[in-house]
Parts: C-alpha cells; structure tokens; sequence
C-alpha cells in the first residue's frame, strides 16, 4: 500500500516548469508561488505584529455573527483576488489566442473552470452569507442567530472548500469541464485524474455549509425578531435574506447529491452518469441546474435588498412600494425553482417542454422589473446624495437592464438555440452578477462597513473605484455580446477567425481597467484604515438610516442591544428620529446570556479540508482519521457543558449610558456634512425644504 | 417600428464581422432565429427603455440641494403600481404566445419538407463524422449539403457530450452517446459556412470545427460520385477515428486524398449507438475519445 | 403558551429561555428534515427515471431481486420502532425518571438494528445474484436511494446511543429533553420515507 | 393520567392504521389486478399512510399551534412535486425522443 495514495512530487507545477519550461507552465508555477508566498507572508505578518492570540480569541474561535460575517467577507475577498486574475489571465490569453495563444488548452480549461467555481461559490457566495450574518440579526433587533455555533460550522466548511481549491494550485491539477462540471467529461474513464475530485470535494462541503447558513438565517428571521417586528415591517434586506435562505435549504441538497452521485461513478464504479451500462448524463444536467438556477437568484435577491436600503436612505425618503417589493421577492424566489431547464433547452427535448420552461423563465422578468421600477420612484422626489453605494445604483440600473434583457432573450429557445453555449451567455452571466451581484455587495459593504467597524471607507477612492468598475465592465463584457452573436463559443482556448479580434482586443482592453478597479477598491480600504480616527462614526448612524441597526453604536457592541427594541412599525428607527425619542435612556437592564468562544467550526474546517485531500489523492488512512475526527468532533459536542456567557447587566448599562452620553454632547450633522470628519454617526434634522 | 428597422440596419452595417454568425443566414431556420431576435429585442425595449432614460433624468432633476419637490412620506400610489405590473406583464404575455409559436414551428425535430436528405452525424474526440447512407458517403470535418434541399441530421456521439451548431444554418443541438437526436436544417442558396461544436470536450475543443458547404445539383452529384473511389470507411478505419485528435489529423492518418470516404457499412452509425447498449462495459481502453483508448483492432 | 407546544416537550414550569431555545432548535430541526427531503427527493425522482430496460443494461430486475417478504418484514421492524420511539416521548412528558425512557429508546434502536440486518442481507443476496450497484445505472440508483435510508437509519443508532450515554451522566435535564424530542421527528421522518421506499422502488417495481 | 392514556391512544391508532395500509399496499401485489390499478392502490395508501403518521406520530394537525409547520410542510411538498415531476417528466419526454 501507498502511505501517501497518489501523490508524488511530480503533482506540483513545479516539477513542470523544471521539466518543460515554456510560458504556460511558468504561468502555473508562478500562480502556485504566489499562493505559496501569500500564505507564508501571512503567518510571518502575524507572527510580527504578534497577531496570534487576538486572531485566535477574537476571530477563529467567536461565535459572534458580526464577526463570522466578517469572516465570511475576508474568504470572500482573498477567493476573489484569485479569481479576477484569472479572469484578467483569461482574457489575455484569448487577445492573444488566434491560432494558438500563451497558455495550453489544458491550463485555460483550468482556469475557466476554478475562475467559475470560485466566483460562484467561494466569492459571491461567501458576500452574501457574509453580509445577511452580519445585518439582519441587527436589522431585527435579535442578540446572534439562532444557532451561533451551527455559523461557525458553516464558515468551516465554506472554508474547507476554499481550501481546497486553493491547495488544487500548488498540488496537482484541477478539473477543467467548466463549474458545471458535466460528466461523462468529468468521469473517471474521460478524466482520469485529480481534478473533478478536487471539484467535488470542493462543492461539497460548500454546499453544506449554505444550507445549514440557509437554516439558521430562516429560523433566526422566523423566530428571533423583536417584539413588534411583524413580517410586513421587516426591512426589505431582511426579507430578502429570509427568501435567499429558503432557496439555500432546497437547492443546495441537489448540487450535493448530484456532485456526490458523480464522486460514486468515480470512485466505486456506479453508473449513474456513464456511457455504459444505463448512466444518465442527461439527468447531471437536470439535478445540477435544479441547483444552478436557484444558486444564481440567491445571489442576487440578497443585492436586491441591498438597492431597496440604499435607495431609501440615501434619497431621505421611504421605500416606495413595499408591499410590491416583498411580493416580488418571493414570488422570484418561488418561480426560480421552476425554469431550471432553461439551461439546457438544446438538449433534445420536446416543444412543450422548452415551451413551458421558456415561459416560467420569462415570468421572472416581470417581478424584476417591479423592482426595478420601485426603487426608480424610490428615487423621484426624494433628496437624492450622490455617495458611492448610489454610484453603484446607478451603474446596477442602466447595466442590469442589459443584463436582464439578454436573460429574456436567451429565455427563447428558438434564439438560445444559436447563442448558448457562446460568448453572448458568458456576457450574460457576468452583466447580471457584476452590475447584479457584485455591485451589489460592494454598495452593501460601503454602507455597512461603518457600523462594524466604527469607522466609514474614504468616499473619494470608493468614487474612483466604482467608476473604474462601471467602464471596465462595459469595455470588458459588452464586446463578448458581439463575439457570442458572430458564433464564438464559450470555453474556447483558441479560435481561427481573424475577425473575433477587434473585440477580443477590446475585452482584453477592459479587463485592465477591472485590475485597476480592483487595486483602487484594495487602496479604498487602505487609506480608509489609515484614516480611521477621521473617518471614525462612533455613534452609530453616519447616513441618517431608517432601520434598527443604525439605532447602536458603531462599532457594535458583541450584545448589539442593550435591551431588545420594542418596534411598532415600518423604518422604526426614522420615525424615532422624526417625532419619538431616539436614544432614549433605559431604566432597567438585565444580564445578557451569549454563547461562550468554541473552537467547533474551526476543528470542522481542518478536518475537512483534510478529508477532502485526503479522498482526492486516495489517501485512505487519512480519510479514515479526518473523517472519524469530524464524527467525534460533533458526538463531543453533544457532552459539552457550560457553552454560554453572561454579560453582566452593570456592564451592559456601563456601556450603553457612555455611548448615550456622548450622543447627548454632540450635535449631529446635516446631510450636507456628510462625507466629512464632521459626521460622528449622529443625524440632525435635515432643514426645512426650501 | 422605427426602432426595429434602426437595429436591422445596425446589424447589417455590422455583417462582415458576423459572417460565420446567424445574423447573416444561410437559410430559412437561421434567418428566423434573426427575426425573432430582432422582434423579442425590439419589444422589451418598451419596458428598458424608460429605465435607461429615467434614471440618470430623476438622479439629475432630485439631487439633494438642488432643491426639487421632495416627498419623503411617497410610498404608494394605485395607479403607478398598476403601470408597473401590468406593462410588464403585458410585454411577457405578447412575448409568451411568441414564443410558444416560434418554439413549435422550429422544433429541431420538425422536418422542413418532404423527404429530407439523410445525413448521421457522429461527434468524436474531436471531430465530426458524417454519414450519408443512402449515398453511401462518410466525410470527416466536412459537411456538404445540396442548396434547396431539406436535410435531416441524426446525430450521436462516441465520445462524451457534445452540441452540434451550423450558425449560419440552424441552432445546435446536444449529441450523447447511445442516443439519438435528431436537427433539420436547410440551405437557401449556395454558400459556405463554419460549424462546430460547443460544448467543451477536452484539450481539442478549439479544433473541432467544420466546413460547410452548399452546393447545387451538378456539385452534389460530383462531390457523391468523388467518393466512390476514396477509402472505405470499416470497422479498422473507424477504430482510427475514435482515437485523439482532429479531422486533419485523421485524415492525414488515413492517407485521405480529402475529406471523403467510402461508405462500407450502411449501417455503421446503429452499432455505435447500440455498442452503448449491449450490456456490457466499456472498458477505458474501449473508449473511444478516452485518453487511453487503445482499439482492439490495432492492438 | 402551554406546555403543549411540541407534544412531547414537558420543561416545566419555569424554564422561559429553555423553552424559547429548544422551540428554535426544533423548529430548525423541521426545517433541516425538509431540506433532506429534497435529497430524498432527487434520488426518488433519479430511480422513477432509471427504472427502464436501458437504464438495466441488460442485468438483473425488479422481478429477479426483490423479496417481498423481506420488505414486509422491514417494514414491520421500523414501523414499531416508530412506535417505540413514541413510546419514549410519552416517557419524557409523563414519567419522571430515566428508566423508562432509556429502555423505550434501547428497545427502538434494536428494532432499528434489525432493520439494518434485513436490509443487509438483502444487499448481500442481490450482490450474490451479480446485482451490484456497478452493474447498471438502474442498480446504482437502487442502492443510492435504498442506501441513503439505511445510512440514515445508522446514523439514527448511532444518535440513540449517545442519548442514552447522555442520560446515563446527566440524567434528564431540558437540553436532552429537547435532543430527544429531536430524535423522535427524525425517526419518524425515517419512517416516513420508508414507505415512499416500499412503494415506489418495491411495490411498483413487482406490479 | 388520563392525557398520557389518550396520547398513548393516538400512537396505537396510528399504528394500526399504518399496518392496515400496508397490508393493502402489499396484498395488491399477489392479488394481481391490472397494473394501473394496483399502482393507484399503491399511490393512494402510501399518501394515506404518510398522512396518518403525519398526524399520529408527528403531531401536525390543523390547530393553531401546528401552522407553522404545516405550512412549512406544504411548501417543501410543493417544492419537491416540482423537482421531482418535473424530472421525470423531462427525462422521460428525453429518452423518448432519443432512442
Ligand atoms: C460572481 C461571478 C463572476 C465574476 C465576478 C466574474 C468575473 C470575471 N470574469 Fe467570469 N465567469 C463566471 C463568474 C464570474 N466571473 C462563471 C460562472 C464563468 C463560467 C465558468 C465556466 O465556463 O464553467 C465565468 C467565465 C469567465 C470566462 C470564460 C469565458 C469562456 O467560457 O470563454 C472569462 C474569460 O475571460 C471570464 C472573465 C471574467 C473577468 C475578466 C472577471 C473579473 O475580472 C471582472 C471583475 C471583477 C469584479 C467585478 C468583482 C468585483 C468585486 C469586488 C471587488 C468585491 C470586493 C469585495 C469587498 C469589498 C469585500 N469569466
Ligand atoms: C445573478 C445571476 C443571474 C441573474 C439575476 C440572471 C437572470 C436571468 N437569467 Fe441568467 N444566468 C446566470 C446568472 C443570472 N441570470 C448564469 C450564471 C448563467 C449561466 C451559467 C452557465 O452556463 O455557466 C445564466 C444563464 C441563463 C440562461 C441559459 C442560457 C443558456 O445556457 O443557453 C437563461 C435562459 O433562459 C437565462 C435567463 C435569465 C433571465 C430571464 C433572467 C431574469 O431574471 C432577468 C430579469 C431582469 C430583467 C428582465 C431586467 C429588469 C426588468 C425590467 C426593466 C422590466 C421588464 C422587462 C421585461 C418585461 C422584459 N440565464
Ligand atoms: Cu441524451 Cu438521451
Ligand atoms: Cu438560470
């Protein structure tokens, strides 16, 4: 028996560009440098400042949802650094690829199949668990989710998948049938080595982690809100995130399923996928996209909330529409679990099936543009302030539209027959989960940021940012429009048609302009962490909010409140504000009992990543172990006593009387002081319309 | 309708570089496939429109101190909410019922004639395979079809997935192993056009590509008749091209003088379906397209 | 609000935060065995599609593997397991002391051990007559579905058993008042998906 | 007392029941009706049984208290019909038109 499976130092990019030097394998190994530095200058930058305990006491072993959250963002960010090089080596590659190009065939399936899995699931993924964790437990006035630990878990296992992607760089190959993943490409017979297995045991424990996020964030709004807090005075993130959770507990089992019914066909020989013997690669399709579709509008739905926030906010009105917007949350969220087929009309099937799916597809248009057309009178009449989560609005608006406008059009079998599979669905994609998406959450973390941190992000580098994002994403997607309508496939490592170049070009053009955005939001967080004490909003409401939230200091406290509001309607803290007594002093406060720090989601993590590669290199004796760790991890915690703190009410009054003292000495600001160091998170009344 | 004759102009004016796209048609699928593009675009503009100009309008007009009507407390309106879903819901309707009678009448299935030209299509790691058993012609990468003449594809792979397309003549259609699909299309003029497949299948995707062509009854005849002292296509010649590689370098493995060869066994294109249903595996050295294939018949 | 609430559920009188905890964890608990039905589903929906001549290949069938008897006798051990199980609940809210309900549980993880043992042996007599779950795509299916419930049901003895240790060192205090009121959904979710298992996989395949 | 009687009741009615249809369900086998016919059968005391253990053993009834779950219930039934049918529905209008 093999002790160390199949592994070998042959495995690594290294032993490649030693043995064969050319630029491809120079590409390889030098991505396997970085990662390999990056996370070696990370211990050694934490061993400096002597980093280690407050990582370990305050980060890696909480149980605070803020924190988690936060967590969940920093993956989010390291993931999305990788895959915006890839996509950046992507479209260089292709500028390049007339008859050939750089990178081989095999490097650039590699990279379009990490860059996607990644995106999705280690990127935009994490944002939104990240951002829904740190927000609706404040948005409806709850002390954590409803089970803290089960978050920690989650944030391990979403982890472990990171991980393991991550180590696919430096060890042994990844798979390279795209994040779909499809067999019987991906089946042992066709793909003989590694790289689905890493894929797999990548999703899986991704997919687990979001359904138990997707459980707790359902139980947490269903069960945990403040007295008062009716569903329909819910803000409209928090009714987002409760419809994206829904989503997450029914259409994370089949990717599961699916990605574990291909592990069989790999590992023990079933034939549930194969060409031989009765497999079924059509049914991959069918219980992947029951997983993909949805998976895209839990991405989005959560931005969504995040448009119907800032809209409100930052044009000093109410949100116009509400009953509109709630409805048309869940019935996108609803309707999504009918038009999976939609990404596989060309499979053969008949008229009537495309038909019926085509049309439930087309049906979604409709919700989303009541949306669309809600924040727009949102905006008419109100006060508008051009800060840079509105930026983003604006980019989401006119780009969005586009985007959505080729999802109806590709909602037509008769079209998608000539443009799916081409680059016209990969400018798609990416105009709805940019604009869509990520604009999304980039406006959600510039006007959140404050209220965990303390401190707001410099409003000039966050402009230049945004703007940098808006024009590179046109020059860099609009021109795949193009090329998908002249025939260009998807996932093409090389082409021979002279005339695809211009735009190719263009493209390539762009995704320069998207490094430049990247490296102008990266600078955003560097000068804003420099400027802290400037930029410091410690009582806790620097845009005039409407919501609960904004009714706590900033940074918040682990308790966020120091007694659990009574709410008695819609934008409860705004009314406060208008005619109510804000910051009203309290006369009783009582011990707060919190979970107490563990190191469960951490011990899941490593466990199993562990059993990941373990299983990926056929190392069995350490699948055994990790796996029976993970096991015993979880019976242990069944036994354990003494999980939970108590804060002391002394302490609780201590600090919320401090922070009432100094909202009482302060003056607040008016919106025109906004972005300057006047703003110290207290609002005064706007003046008197003119 | 304005509108919809700017953007046809625009689409012509752009046509060089859509050459090999279904924005310039080859025939009557692809040049439906355009319109109804062109009709669906034209219609949502109704409901985008309005978006793409009133925002940066009401972002311009409601800026905080310039000093227009504010009313914070503007939170419904009965009319407005009406506009918004109804319009919406108007466009999806027309849209709708377009598509429903667009989906059925290009069917892939649907014949476009009377007695349409039998051609089988194999999908092969990483080339196409036609068959013309009534002819008695195979082609490897080529395609050639009579102007005028409807055309059925049957089409299956021996490899893994793959997805069919001619833009220029109709959409694609997946092909699998042990199955069958099936794509009409049809030329309405001589011309030439560049197919592919588009799903991913491994280090040669980008190669798997074909020439089309459209010709009249006298090339049809010739190009028939030219086969019939190619090569012939059997069992040995098929393990070939099962293994690795594009349809160049098949051909050239082949000793082809072009692309053509002699049909031998009429019914070669049912024993590749079937081989996936006999009931026994396929072991990965079996496996057409597989990396280790090694056939039999070369051992 | 009664104690009532989840029958089964008896925390007493003065046990608000408990409570208020132990409704979240069973809510939560619900909503995770929705979740698992989708799982259940899909692999439902795969075998209803893979019960087809080409999807056997050519092997074995219905009508050559499955035993009736052995069914029916599966299904006899679980459903008065489920019995059992809902014996120990009423233990938990009626009796004080641990004794009855440690031995309604014990009796219900034998019912369900014997389950697993049918179930087993089945497998190995279908592998004897070649029918392993790498001989067709219908088989594989077969066994993901008919495997994912003896899976389940493993885990649930496994989870007995560390509820009985639990009484064993603490005695019935509220947390294992509520794990136990958890137990009981699963089992008889297990149940419940037991009979989808003998109807649509056994039953329909020997109709 | 007496409510511990009446809840112990409930789980032997249910229990019964349950046995009932599953003699049903599997009497339909060797009494060889017509294949529609016992597959309806089949159908129809399976949904009846997952219904009986519903209310006996998993205590959801239309009361006030159960709502929530019931409707938690119903929505993930909806769910899976969808997913569910619609794959069979799909694979089998695919492999039709395939072979
Ligand atoms: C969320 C999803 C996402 C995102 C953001 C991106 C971003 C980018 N993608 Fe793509 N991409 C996919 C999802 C995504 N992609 C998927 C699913 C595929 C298909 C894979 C497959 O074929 O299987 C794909 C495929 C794909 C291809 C292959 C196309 C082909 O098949 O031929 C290419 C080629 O160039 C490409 C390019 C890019 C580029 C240049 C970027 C970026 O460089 C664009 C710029 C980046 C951003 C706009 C992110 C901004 C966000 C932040 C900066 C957040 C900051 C965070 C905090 C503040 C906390 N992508
Ligand atoms: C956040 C992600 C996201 C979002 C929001 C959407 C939104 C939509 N998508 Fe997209 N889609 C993806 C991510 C997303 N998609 C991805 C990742 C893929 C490909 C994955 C892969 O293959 O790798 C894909 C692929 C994809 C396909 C498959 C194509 C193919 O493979 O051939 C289709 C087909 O129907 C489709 C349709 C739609 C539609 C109709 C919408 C609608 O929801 C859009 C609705 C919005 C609007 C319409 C605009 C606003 C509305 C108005 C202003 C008012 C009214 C408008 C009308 C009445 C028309 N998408
Ligand atoms: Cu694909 Cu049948
Ligand atoms: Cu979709």
């Amino acid at each position: 028996m093999k002790l160390l499976g199949n592994l070998n130092w042959d495995v690594t990019p290294f032993s490649d560009a030693i043995n064969d030097p050319s630029t491809n394998t120079f590409v390889a190994a030098g991505a396997a440098s970085l990662v390999i530095i990056g996370a070696v200058s990370v211990l050694i930058l934490l061993t400096w400042f002597r980093l280690w305990r407050p990582l370990w006491r305050d980060w890696l072993t909480s149980a605070d949802h803020k924190r988690i959250g936060v967590m969940y963002i920093v993956l989010a960010l390291v993931m999305l650094a990788r895959g915006v090089a890839e996509g950046a080596v992507m479209r260089g590659h292709q500028a390049m690829a007339l008859n050939g190009g750089p990178l081989s065939a095999d490097h650039f399936s590699e990279l379009f199949s990490t860059h996607g899995t990644i995106m999705i699931l280690f990127v935009a993924m994490p944002l939104v668990t990240g951002l829904i964790n740190i927000v609706v437990p404040l948005q409806i006035g709850a002390r954590d989710m409803a089970f803290p630990v089960m978050n920690q878990v989650s944030l391990g296992l979403t982890a472990a998948g990171a991980a393991l992607i991550m180590v696919s760089l430096v060890i042994g190959r990844f798979e390279t049938g795209g994040w779909t993943a499809y067999p019987p490409y991906t089946g042992k017979v066709f793909s003989p080595g590694e790289g689905p297995d890493y894929w797999i045991w990548s999703v899986v424990p991704a997919g687990l982690g979001s359904m138990l996020s997707g459980i707790n964030f359902a139980v947490t709004i269903y069960k945990c809100r403040a007295p008062g807090m009716t569903y329909m005075r819910m803000p409209l993130f928090t009714w987002t995130a409760l419809c994206t959770a829904i989503m997450m507990i029914y259409a994370m089992p089949p990717v599961t399923v699916s990605s574990l019914m291909l592990a069989l066909d790999r590992y023990a020989g079933f034939h549930f996928f194969s060409n031989d013997l009765g497999g079924n690669m059509m049914n991959y399709a069918n219980i992947f996209w029951m997983f993909g579709h949805p998976e895209v509008y839990i991405l989005v739905l959560p931005a969504y909330g995040v448009w119907s926030e800032v809209a409100a906010t930052f044009s000093a009105k109410q949100l116009y529409g509400y009953v509109s917007l709630v409805t048309a949350t869940m019935s996108i969220a609803v309707i999504s679990f009918t038009v999976w087929l939609h990404h596989f009309f060309t499979m053969g099937q008949s008229a009537s099936v495309n038909i019926a799916f085509g049309i439930a597809t087309m049906i979604i248009a409709v919700p989303t543009g009541v949306k669309v057309y809600d924040w727009m009178a949102t905006l008419w009449r109100g006060r508008i302030r051009m800060t840079v989560p509105v930026i983003y609005l604006t980019g989401f608006f006119i780009l969005f539209v586009i985007g959505g406008l080729t999802g109806v059009i590709l909602a037509n079998p008769t079209i998608d027959y000539q443009v799916h599979n081409t680059l016209f669905l990969v400018a798609h994609f990416h105009n709805v989960l940019i604009p869509g998406v990520l604009f999304g959450m980039l406006a959600g973390i510039h006007y959140w940021f404050p209220k965990v941190f303390g401190f707001r992000l410099d409003e000039t580098w966050g402009a230049r940012a945004a703007g940098l994002w808006v024009v590179g994403f046109c020059l860099t997607f609009l021109p795949l429009y193009v090329l998908g309508l002249m025939g260009m496939p998807r996932r093409s490592p090389s082409f021979t048609d002279p005339a695809y170049l211009p735009m190719e070009y263009l493209a390539a053009f762009g995704a320069v302009v998207i490094l430049g955005a990247l490296a102008a939001t990266f600078t955003t967080y560097i000068v804003s962490i420099r400027h802290r004490k400037w930029l410091a909003v410690p009582l806790g409401d620097p845009w005039d909010g409407r919501t609960l939230e904004w009714a706590t200091p900033a940074p918040v406290p682990e308790w966020n409140f120091a007694v659990i509001p009574e709410v008695s309607s819609r934008d409860a803290f705004a009314l406060e504000k208008e005619g109510g007594t804000p910051y009203a002093p309290v006369s009783r406060y009582a011990d707060i009992t919190l979970p107490r720090r563990t190191t469960m989601g951490l011990t899941v993590c490593v466990a199993t990543t562990g059993t990941g590669f373990a299983l990926v290199w056929h190392i069995w004796w350490l699948v055994i172990l990790c796996f029976t760790g993970l096991l015993l991890t979880m019976i242990a915690r069944a036994f354990a006593t003494n999980t939970e703190q108590i804060i002391p009410a002394a302490e609780v009054a201590r600090q919320h009387r401090r922070w009432l003292d100094a909202i009482a000495q302060n003056t607040g600001i008016t919106r025109d002081a906004e972005c300057t160091s006047a703003n110290r998170g207290l609002a005064a009344p706007d003046e008197v319309i003119r | 309708m304005r509108r919809l004759s700017v953007l046809t102009i625009l689409l012509i004016a752009a046509s060089p570089a859509f050459s090999q796209g279904f924005l310039t048609p080859l025939g009557p699928v692809a040049e439906d496939q355009r319109a109804h593009l062109i009709r669906v675009t034209a219609v949502t503009m109704i409901a985008i429109v309005p978006v793409l100009i009133g925002v940066p309008l009401i972002l311009w007009r409601y800026r905080r101190g310039r000093g227009a009507a504010y009313r914070p407390g503007f939170e419904f309106s009965l009319p407005l909410e009406i506009t918004m879903w109804g319009v919406p819901t108007a466009i999806i309707i027309v849209l709708g019922g377009w598509l429903w009678q667009s989906t059925h009448k290009l069917d892939p299935y649907r014949p476009l004639g009377p007695d349409p030209l039998q051609v089988q299509v194999i999908g092969l790691n990483w080339k196409w395979l036609f068959l013309y058993p009534d002819q008695n012609v195979a082609s490897i990468g080529t395609l050639v079809i009579p102007e005028g003449q409807p055309v059925q594809l049957k089409l299956t792979t021996d490899t893994v997935m793959q997805s069919f397309m001619v833009p220029a003549l109709a959409g694609q259609i997946y092909a699998m192993p042990g199955m069958v699909t099936d794509l009409n299309l049809m030329a309405n003029a001589e011309g030439e056009a560049t197919g592919r497949n588009t799903q991913f299948n491994g280090v040669g995707f980008a190669d798997q590509s074909i020439a089309v062509r459209a010709v009249d009854d006298a090339g049809w005849q010739a190009w028939v008749e030219g086969a019939g002292n190619a090569p012939a296509l059997d069992s040995a010649s098929y393990a070939q091209l099962g293994r690795r590689g594009s349809a160049s370098d098949a051909a050239s493995a082949l000793d082809l003088p072009d692309s053509r060869m002699r049909l031998s066994e009429p019914d070669l294109f049912h024993q590749v379906v079937s081989s996936y249903h006999d009931g026994q595996p396929i072991a990965p050295d079996q496996q057409p397209g597989a990396p280790g294939y090694q056939p039999e018949a070369m051992k | 609000m009664s104690q009532n609430l989840h029958p089964g559920l008896n925390l007493g009188a003065s046990h608000g935060d408990a409570h208020q905890q132990s409704e979240l964890s069973v809510f939560g608990f619900w909503v995770f065995l929705m979740s698992d039905l989708i799982t259940f589903g899909v692999l439902f929906a795969t075998y209803a599609a893979s019960s087809t001549p080409i999807a056997m290949a050519g092997g074995p069938g219905p009508a050559a593997l499955f035993d009736l008897t052995s069914t029916g006798m599966q299904t006899a051990f679980l459903l008065a397991s489920s019995l059992t199980c809902g014996m120990a609940s009423l233990a938990l809210k009626y009796r004080e002391g641990p004794r009855r309900i440690a031995l309604w549980l014990a009796v219900t993880a034998l019912l369900g051990a014997g389950f697993l043992a049918l179930e087993l042996r089945d497998f190995a007599d279908m592998i004897a007559k070649g029918a392993t779950p790498m001989r067709s795509g219908w088989l594989s299916s077969l066994y993901a579905l008919v495997g994912l419930h003896g899976l389940h049901i493993t885990a649930g003895l496994v989870w007995i058993v560390v509820l009985l240790l639990l009484i064993w060192r603490r005695g019935v205090t509220d947390l294992i008042k509520t794990r136990l009121l958890i137990f009981a959904l699963y089992w008889h979710f297990l149940d419940l998906v037991w009979i989808g298992i003998f109807s649509v996989v056994f039953l329909r395949g020997l109709a | 007392m007496s409510e511990e009687r009446r809840e112990r009741r409930s789980y032997l009615i249910g229990t019964l029941l349950s046995i009932l249809l599953t003699a049903i369900a599997f009497a339909t086998i060797p009494l060889d009706l017509p294949r529609g016919g016992t597959m309806l059968l089949i159908g129809i005391s399976a949904v009846l049984q997952v219904i009986v253990q519903l209310r006996f053993f998993l205590h959801i009834d239309l009361s006030r208290q159960k709502r929530e779950d019931l409707q938690l219930i119903l929505f993930s039934l909806l769910l899976l019909g969808i997913m569910a049918g619609g794959t069979i529905w799909i694979l089998t209008n695919l492999s039709q038109r395939m072979m």
